[in-house]
């Protein structure tokens, strides 16, 4: 048990220095398949953290929702204006230095406030195991008024999508 | 969720969210800008994975917020790259910073 | 409350979705697409007239995700106005003639759903939910006008600056969904009450300021604002300024009355700081516009700064102020875009100077400009000085001195710009080259006299309006 | 129409003016003859005010009071004592004369008559109510609404620069009354019950801090109306540019709002900062006097000297009001109104020459007194009116502000009086540059002045003259006002 | 209450000429506008005699009625007609009747006929308001009256450049004394609390001097002599009254030589007992007095003008007066100031007359006028006579009495200036008589002749007063004048003395030989004269250069800071509001928003700030949205930082 968990715990941090190493090729690489494909990487480790939290609906969500469709989309939307994701073409602004600083500055700032908080940590949240059933359940009941919701988001949001993604046609 | 702190995590969260929002100020293709959006989207889904793990008063809010946080981040993608493409049609270009018709 | 108690209070919105999709499906059906947009004003009339005012009691429809009370019901009231005033105007507009119109009618009958789901949210998820919801609609109707370059310019910039304060404001969501191991607001604030988490809550809410301050074009949060309303379609403009902005600050009055109460009111000095640029970057930067709907976009920015002044003073009566004041500047504002679609149908372009020797060629059309002009100026008794009046009683009950004084400035400053365009249309003589107008369409007309009634109601007989509001 | 005599006295502009939108824009003789109608019916219903109003006693009178906003407890809330009635007076004549001046101006100016004379009646609206609220936030609305048609009829029938001029007032006065709002909404919340109602607040006591930020507030929203020095400077501007008729507006109505604003509203709510306030008042009055004396001896243009020395006799008002004595009071108010009468009949000679010649330039002039016999010998009246002559209204006024300020501080009374030689030095300069000399030939077929123009200074003159040889006719509606004024600021009468 | 009195017409009655002259003078009376004036006059005279006579009698008469609330008192306006004002009163309907008569006749065929009488009209109103006026506000509203007729009356020839300007002069000159004036009065009033002559008197009779010092009185008096001063052209406010004589003649000798110049004296007569109060104020009086008679005379000796050297004449008798009344001399002063006005008024009409009828003015153009206009030159010459203090007539036994009261009081020093002054009088009239009425015509082109009866009568109608008047006030009826007025106002009186009359006829008989010597037999020892004391005739002959130096040190600076101040409001005021941006103005875009905004648009403070800040912040709006992005988390940042008081 201990050999496991220590096992369990070093996979965790691999996976999130991973997944951090990926998120930063996400950013930094020149090349924006190559970007797109460590988001992929990236997303996946995230849903393996997932399952080490033991959130394995949202495990699956992950890798159906994200990595198998957004994904899909974005290297399509990549690959049709392929000719300019090229290495030739900088593709960095030039505000990377007051970026960088800010952003360091934030992480100081909000990593000095996390570690400060107290976090009111439960045994029972931490007891606590919620099956794909509890969710589903849970979606249907409390939460149908947001599903419903989003499920609106989804048909107005893809409508729109589409008409702007059309061709301009003159009708 | 007992192995490993719940501030490691949200370091890490924090982390991957100050790269996704590094990227979003540094990128100049605009589709590698989303991408980045992404990244920080995913950084608060890590969060409130990790809350509804911890800290959450009744354990399903957490993933079933995150769960409409993807949802969103989808639609999200999905609307992005529509504007993307229109634009990249009548502009010829999908860069940030070569559009500023409007301006001042 | 369970679902199925609920959708008897939820009548409204059900029609305004069903609505939406018969207009999507009637679109299909019909050749002549002003029928889809009469149809779907039909609709909101519908809507509104099953609209109930809940009075005093508090309805938590869906198991608390559809919080209807006085102030959400408010607010759907204002939702409704705004949208339908822009399917007026969208009705002759020329620029979308044939270019998807009916589909433009149905997705503003979603933004109307969108707009009420946001007055009713009262817990976290249903915030972001509905702001999102809000938001990626407004991408999608700025960037309608395909065949214009400006507005895809928009709607990409509009698409990037709002995912990313979102992401922000999710990214603060989550942290004090952690804190308070809630969504509810009402657990979030008694949480953040303990000293131990003020950090995290400072850290937290100003996350949240990003998505809201996006939302209503606060400083410095506004940049995207101005670029935004010169692209979209000129009746997007018009509902940009308002809707989405007003139920941002609803949303920012719910968080802020119900999140933080008085002992909170330190962030009164976060607010009036914001309240102050706010106001200050959108006067000063209006003064030197060329183009009416950029101009519109920087007094916007202005009105916020003003409308912010209510909430920086954590009062009652600053609470009050916001809704007045929001509902003198629908009225107001888009009265002015009316005057807009318009000039610009007439004379298809959107400068300022397309305004010169407007009161010789159009009388009426300078004379209702005026009056709207004159009201967000603040000159009684029309709307806006009601509005300006109650946030300045607000900021003057709250002891908020320095922000009155500023705001009494920056009011003599906007004043300067207002009323360049006033100069434009009586002062500076029409040029040569511009056309006259011929008879105006009708709808922007019936706007234009609804709305100026509005204003001078609303200024005349404000106790009127006041005791609708609040009883 | 005696019941609510107040109201159709502050209204019936605003009808005329609503009547006239619905006539056709070519309908010019009606148009005009309309304006002058409803100008003399307000005028009328003014006077039918004389038999109601009792003299004697120092209350408001005639008082309309309706709830307007209950949650802020708002009164639509009107009412005339000594101190309103002569401006109501004033507004009501200089209107009829400013009107009547417009019939032959405006025509001049390029028509939009239609849009002319209904400005004309909203500001006369604006004025009057101005004059008659008592209730702060009523005030405060007219005193906006006075803002919005001044800027239309300087900014499109003034002169050369009128857009400059036009924003320029409107800017000034919106700034400082925008101040004012806030002075207003402090009252309004440091009362008990909140109110807005004067008569209340005037018997409320406040801490002296609160008293002075307020009064400044107060200060600034009429200083810049007046215009106190150094806040004058949109004056010379929107005098300059504005035509004719509104010029006499200006000069002789709307600037009285600020001094009306002191006595109505500072003094009597501020009485401990009023007299905290009194040795810088004192002095801007002073500074004000013989700094727009001076500057108006070095003017070459008519119009513009006549507007700098507003600024000098409106120095006289506010030196009678930082007098804080009966005197002093009684001065200013008189000041008030026989400015009025005399600066408005000099803007009206300024446009009946200017009308002739296109030019104001005072040296361009030189021996009309011989080719306008009568238009010199009016001319020479009204400056000497503006002089301070005895036996016209000007003097007493002035006569008894200086025994005012002299019973308050001998110095600045001393000073003051320089402004008195000052004001017969530009004047009597501007009499020989034009009047006196010989004739520059360009000018030798100037008419003289008509019937028309003569009918709007006859009245002043009459005015000016009456109260000159006799003050006691006006001054006994002012005095038992001003003297209750003066014991609720604490001092002896 | 106003009760219907007769004394009231006395100026309502000339109020009414004017009236109707100035409405309809010129279109309807036309020539008979004279005859309304002359009427009005005649009728104020027959009202106005009797009640003099009553009062040398030794009635009083006073009525008033309220007239204007001040502090808690009231003003009442009314007449009060005393000793004092009756002898001023009688003088004055007669002198103004008599000069009205001349004036119909002088004036004729002038094209504003009717405007000049209206004018005169007004001006006898106020005069004799002035005169009756029981109050000092009454009083000066009629002096400002006197001061406006004056005025249009000195401009009325106003085509002429150079009478334009002496109108606006002579009005500001006056003016400045009369701000003094009030500013004296309002003293006054603060001390005593009231503006009634009589409760002046009565207080101060008292030796009430109300609740202030009685340096605060005597700074009172002097600033109401201030008055006097310029009424009355005292050095060093004189210089307008040479200038004033661009009016028409009759309005020279009406209102510049007999009343309303006089009515400084009287002023300071009507103020006596404040002056009495306060003893030290008197030596001010004296001192400006013996200034102005010596340096006018001085200045006399080398006028070419007619009217000027009278002018001067006068200023100079007025310093007399002045004097007189400085040294306590009540009695003298004011009988002077009766006398005078007769034979000065006299002198003035008759120098009309010869203007008339010879159209020039420059006495070196005249000569031998005595055979050509027999009538004028005999009245002038015993006007001349009574000026320089012959025996009998009557500016002799008043100048005696000044120069009595100047030798009995003790005043040696200005005993003596005085004397000298006398002599010079008498040397100036003469040379001006010899001149102009002896010798041979001097130039061809003029061609003299006698003037019509309508003028000739009124002089001789003024011969009958400057020599009978002295009597009531001479040895030969006991000084029966100055008791007269002592009745009224306790004041020092002195046995006549042998000596003083003796020196007086010795300086008046000196100074008309030498002209006679001078100007009769050996005409060019003037010019040799002139030569050896030429600095002393250059001083003269340019008025003590006084004009010069008012022009340079006053005038011009008056007016140079009227312009300054107007550039400063043009600069600076509105430009420092403009130019509190302009230190730190910003590269290009200054000029950018320069021509854009301030030029075209709005010029104050906020303008200026607000479009230089507008220029930054439109800056931040680049157009591209990662910079509005990076702003706006920059933005945050700051928010974040300072809220979690890092900073």
């Amino acid at each position: 048990m201990e050999i496991l968990t220590l096992a369990a715990k070093i996979g965790a941090y691999a996976l999130m220095t991973g997944v951090l190493l990926f998120a930063l090729g996400v950013v930094a690489l020149r090349n924006l398949f190559h970007s797109a494909l460590c988001l992929a990487a990236a997303l996946i480790g995230i849903a393996g953290l997932y399952l080490f939290f033991r959130a394995d609906f949202l495990a699956a969500v992950q890798i159906l929702l994200y990595v198998g469709a957004v994904m899909t989309v974005i290297i399509f939307a990549i690959m049709l204006t392929e000719h300019l994701s090229g290495k030739t073409t900088i593709q960095h602004n030039r505000q990377s230095l007051p970026a960088f600083l800010g952003i360091a500055a934030l992480v100081t700032v909000i990593a000095k406030v996390i570690l400060q908080t107290p976090w009111p940590v439960t045994q029972k949240a931490l007891g606590a195991h919620t099956s794909v059933e509890g969710i589903g359940t849970a979606l249907m009941t409390v939460y149908v008024f947001p599903f419903e919701v989003i499920s609106v988001v989804l048909i107005a949001a893809l409508i729109g999508a589409v008409i702007i993604a059309k061709r301009e046609n003159p009708s | 969720m007992t192995l490993i702190p719940v501030e490691h995590v949200l370091i890490f969260s924090l982390l991957l969210f100050a790269i996704g929002l590094y990227g979003t100020l540094t990128r100049r293709n605009i589709i590698g800008i989303l991408i980045s959006i992404e990244l920080m989207l995913n950084a608060a889904n890590i969060n409130l994975v990790v809350f509804a793990k911890t800290t959450s008063l009744s354990p399903e809010t957490g993933q079933v917020f995150a769960v409409f946080v993807i949802a969103i981040a989808a639609v999200t993608v999905a609307v992005g790259l529509a504007i993307v493409l229109a634009l990249y049609r009548s502009r010829k270009t999908i860069f940030a910073d070569e559009v500023h018709l409007l301006k001042w | 409350m369970g679902p199925v108690e609920s959708l008897k209070y939820f009548i409204p919105e059900l029609i305004i979705l069903c609505g939406a999709f018969g207009a999507f499906l009637l679109d299909f059906a019909v050749r002549n697409k002003r029928a889809v947009g009469i149809f779907s004003l039909f609709v909101m009339a519908a809507a509104a007239f099953a609209m109930k005012n809940p009075a005093g009691e508090t309805l938590s429809l869906f198991y608390g995700f559809f919080h209807l009370d006085v102030f959400a019901h408010w607010f759907r009231i204002f939702a409704l106005i705004a949208v339908s005033v822009t399917l007026m105007l969208a009705m002759d507009y020329p620029p979308l003639k044939n270019r998807y119109e009916g589909e433009f009618y149905g997705l503003f009958l979603f933004m109307a759903f969108a707009l009420i789901t946001v007055a009713a949210a009262n817990n976290l998820l249903m915030i972001f939910l509905a702001v999102e919801f809000v938001s990626l609609l407004s991408y999608l109707l700025t960037g309608f006008l395909k065949h214009d370059p400006k507005a895809k310019e928009a709607a990409v910039k509009y698409l990037l600056f709002g995912s990313v304060c979102s992401g922000i404001m999710l990214y603060g969501i989550s942290l004090l969904y952690g804190a308070a191991g809630s969504i509810e607001l009402g657990h979030v604030w008694q949480t953040l009450r303990s000293p131990s988490m003020s950090a995290l809550g400072t850290v937290g809410v100003l996350c949240f300021f990003a998505g809201l301050g996006f939302k209503i074009s606060m400083a410095p949060f506004h940049m995207w604002a101005p670029d935004v309303y010169e692209g979209a379609p000129t009746p997007v403009t018009a509902f940009l300024t308002v809707g989405p902005k007003a139920l941002g600050f609803a949303v920012f009055t719910r968080v802020l009355i119900t999140v933080f109460s008085p002992s909170f009111a330190h962030w009164g000095v976060v607010l009036t700081a914001l309240s102050m640029l706010t106001m200050t970057i959108g006067n000063l930067t209006a003064i030197s516009q060329t183009n009416i709907k950029r101009f519109f976009a920087y007094s916007s920015i202005a009105q916020a700064g003003y409308i912010l002044m209510g909430l920086a003073v954590f009062s009652p009566l600053g609470q009050n102020a916001v809704m007045i004041y929001l509902f003198a500047y629908l009225f107001t504002n888009l009265g002015a875009f009316a005057v807009v679609c318009l000039v610009e149908g007439a004379s298809g372009k959107s400068n300022i100077s397309d305004y010169a020797g407007l009161s010789e060629r159009s009388p009426a059309t300078a004379f209702f400009m005026t009056v709207f002009l004159l009201s967000l100026t603040g000159i009684p008794p029309l709307a806006g000085f009601i509005g300006k009046y109650y946030v300045f009683a607000a900021a003057i009950e709250g002891k908020a001195i320095a922000l009155a004084v500023v705001a009494a400035v920056n009011s003599a400053v906007a004043a300067y710009y207002y009323f360049r365009i006033i100069r434009v249309m009586y002062l500076v003589p029409k040029a040569e080259t511009q056309p006259t107008f011929g008879t105006s369409p009708l709808y922007p007309k019936i706007v234009l006299w609804l709305m100026s009634a509005g204003v001078v109601t609303l200024g005349l007989f404000p106790g009127y309006f006041i005791k609708l509001l609040f009883g | 129409m005696t019941s609510h005599l107040l109201s159709w006295i502050t209204f019936t502009p605003l009808i005329g003016a609503f009547v006239l939108l619905c006539l056709p824009k070519r309908a010019h003789d009606w148009i005009r003859w309309i304006a002058l109608a409803t100008t003399a019916i307000t005028a009328g219903l003014v006077c039918l005010a004389f038999p109601l109003f009792r003299a004697s006693e120092s209350g408001f009178q005639l008082v309309e009071r309706a709830m307007w906003i209950p949650q802020f407890n708002i009164q639509y809330l009107l009412g005339m004592d000594g101190i309103s009635f002569p401006m109501v007076f004033l507004t009501a004549l200089i209107s009829i004369m400013a009107c009547l001046g417009s019939l032959a101006h405006i025509r001049v100016k390029g028509g939009r008559e239609k849009e002319y004379y209904f400005l004309f009646l909203l500001l006369e609206t604006g004025i009057m109510g101005t004059f008659l609220a008592l209730d702060l936030f009523l005030f405060y609305i007219f005193w906006e609404v006075v803002l919005v048609p001044m800027y239309f009829l300087i900014g499109i029938w003034g002169g050369p620069r009128k857009e400059y001029a036009a924003i320029k007032f409107f800017l000034y006065t919106l700034a400082g009354s925008l101040f004012m709002l806030l002075g207003i909404l402090a009252v309004y919340f440091g009362s008990e019950p909140r109110t807005f109602d004067m008569t209340l607040l005037a018997s409320m006591k406040y801490g002296l801090v609160f008293q002075k930020i307020v009064f400044l507030a107060f200060f600034l929203g009429f200083a810049i109306k007046v215009p106190i020095f150094p806040f004058h400077t949109w004056l010379p501007d929107a005098h300059v540019e504005a035509p004719t008729p509104i010029s006499v507006i200006l000069a002789g109505v709307l600037l009285k709002m600020g001094t009306y604003g002191f006595l109505r509203f500072s003094y009597p709510l501020f009485p401990d900062a009023a007299r905290w306030f009194q040795p810088a008042m004192g002095v801007l009055a002073v500074i004000g006097i013989i700094y727009g004396g001076f500057v108006a001896l070095a003017q070459t243009d008519f119009k513009k000297m006549v507007a700098y020395s507003s600024v000098s006799h409106m120095g006289f008002v506010l030196l009678g009001l930082a007098a804080m004595n009966a005197d002093g009071f009684r001065g200013a108010l008189l000041q008030m109104f026989s400015h009025g009468t005399i600066t408005g009949g000099l803007f009206l000679l300024v446009g009946v020459l200017y009308d002739r010649a296109h030019t104001r330039d005072l040296n361009d002039f030189g021996g009309l007194g011989e080719k306008m016999p009568v238009y010199a010998g009016i001319l020479i009246f009204f400056s000497l009116a503006s002089l301070g002559l005895p036996g016209l209204s000007g003097f007493v006024s002035e006569f008894l502000t200086l025994l005012g300020s002299f019973q308050y501080s001998k110095l600045m009374t001393g000073l003051a009086a320089i402004g008195i030689l000052l004001a017969a030095t530009y004047l009597l300069y501007m009499i020989q540059r034009i009047l006196l000399g010989k004739l520059n030939p360009k000018w030798s077929s100037l008419p003289d002045i008509n019937y028309l123009e003569l009918s709007t200074l006859v009245p002043l003159m009459i005015f000016i003259l009456g109260i000159g040889l006799y003050p006691k006719i006006i001054l006994d509606y002012m005095i038992p006002t001003l003297d209750g004024l003066l014991k609720t600021m604490g001092g002896a009468v | 209450m106003v009760t219907a009195d007769r004394i009231f017409l006395i100026p309502l009655l000339p109020f009414a000429a004017f009236v109707v002259n100035i409405l309809f003078g010129a279109r309807f009376l036309k020539h008979r506008a004279a005859w309304l004036s002359i009427l009005t006059s005649i009728a104020a005279c027959v009202i106005a005699l009797p009640v003099c006579f009553e009062v040398f009698g030794g009635a009083r008469f006073a009525n008033d009625f309220a007239w204007l609330r001040i502090n808690d008192g009231v003003l009442r306006f009314g007449y009060l007609v005393d000793p004092l004002s009756a002898s001023l009163l009688f003088m004055v309907v007669i002198v103004g009747t008599l000069i009205q008569i001349y004036a119909s006749g002088y004036m004729q065929g002038d094209p504003r006929y009717s405007r000049f009488f209206a004018y005169v009209s007004l001006f006898m109103s106020a005069m004799l308001t002035l005169v009756i006026s029981n109050n000092f506000i009454l009083f000066f509203m009629a002096w400002e009256i006197m001061g406006l007729c004056s005025y249009l009356l000195i401009g009325f020839y106003f085509q002429k450049e150079s009478a334009a300007k002496a109108c606006f002069k002579a009005f500001l000159t006056t003016r400045l004394g009369d701000v003094g004036f009030l500013i004296g009065v309002l003293m006054l009033f603060l001390a005593l609390g009231t503006f009634d002559f009589s409760e002046i008197n009565r207080a101060l009779a008292l030796g009430d001097h109300g609740a202030l010092p009685l340096s605060f009185l005597a700074t009172s008096a002097i600033f109401i002599f201030c008055g006097t001063i310029g009424k009355s052209a005292q050095f060093p406010l004189h210089v307008w009254l040479p200038d004033a004589m661009e009016g028409p003649t009759p309005v020279s000798a009406l209102i510049h030589a007999a009343t309303m110049v006089a009515a400084g004296v009287f002023l300071v007569a009507r103020s006596f007992t404040i002056f009495m109060a306060v003893p030290e104020t008197m030596p001010v009086v004296t001192t400006i007095g013996c200034i102005t008679a010596f340096m006018a005379a001085f200045i006399a000796l080398t006028q070419t003008d007619i009217k000027r050297i009278l002018a001067y004449s006068t200023i100079s008798q007025l310093g007399y007066m002045v004097t007189a009344l400085g040294m306590q001399g009540l009695g003298a002063g004011t009988f002077h100031l009766i006398t005078h006005a007769f034979f000065k008024a006299l002198l003035f009409l008759g120098a009309g007359s010869v203007i008339h009828g010879t159209h020039v003015q420059d006495i070196r153009q005249m000569g031998g006028l005595f055979k050509k206009m027999p009538h004028t030159a005999v009245t002038f010459i015993i006007a001349s006579l009574a000026l320089a203090g012959v025996p009998p007539l009557s500016g002799f036994w008043s100048k005696d009495e000044i120069l009595l009261t100047a030798f009995a009081s003790g005043h040696t020093l200005v005993f003596w200036i005085l004397l000298l002054t006398a002599f010079m009088t008498a040397f100036y009239m003469f040379r001006l008589v010899f001149i102009t009425f002896f010798g041979k015509a001097r130039d061809p082109h003029v061609h003299a002749h006698e003037s019509p009866a309508v003028m000739t009568l009124p002089l001789w109608g003024l011969v009958l007063g400057a020599v009978l008047l002295g009597i009531p006030g001479s040895p030969l009826m006991h000084h029966w004048f100055q008791q007269f007025l002592a009745h009224a106002i306790h004041h020092p009186e002195y046995h006549p003395s042998a000596f003083v009359m003796t020196c007086s006829v010795i300086a008046a008989v000196g100074g008309i030989t030498l002209a006679g010597i001078i100007y009769m037999k050996n005409t060019h020892w003037a010019e040799s004269i002139a030569k050896r004391f030429r600095p002393l005739y250059r001083l003269s002959f340019n008025k003590f250069y006084l004009d010069e130096i008012y022009s340079k040190f006053i005038i011009r600076p008056f007016t140079a800071l009227g312009e300054v101040l107007y550039r400063f409001d043009a600069k600076v005021i509105d430009g420092s509001v403009n130019g509190v941006g302009a230190g730190a103005m910003w590269l290009g875009a200054v000029k950018n928003w320069i021509d854009k905004y301030i030029v075209d648009g709005l010029v104050n403070f906020m303008g200026t700030l607000t479009c230089f800040l507008n220029s930054i912040v439109k800056r931040l709006q680049t157009g591209f949205v990662q910079n509005y992005l990076l702003i706006a988390f920059l933005g945050f940042l700051a928010f974040i930082i300072w809220e979690l008081k890092l900073v």
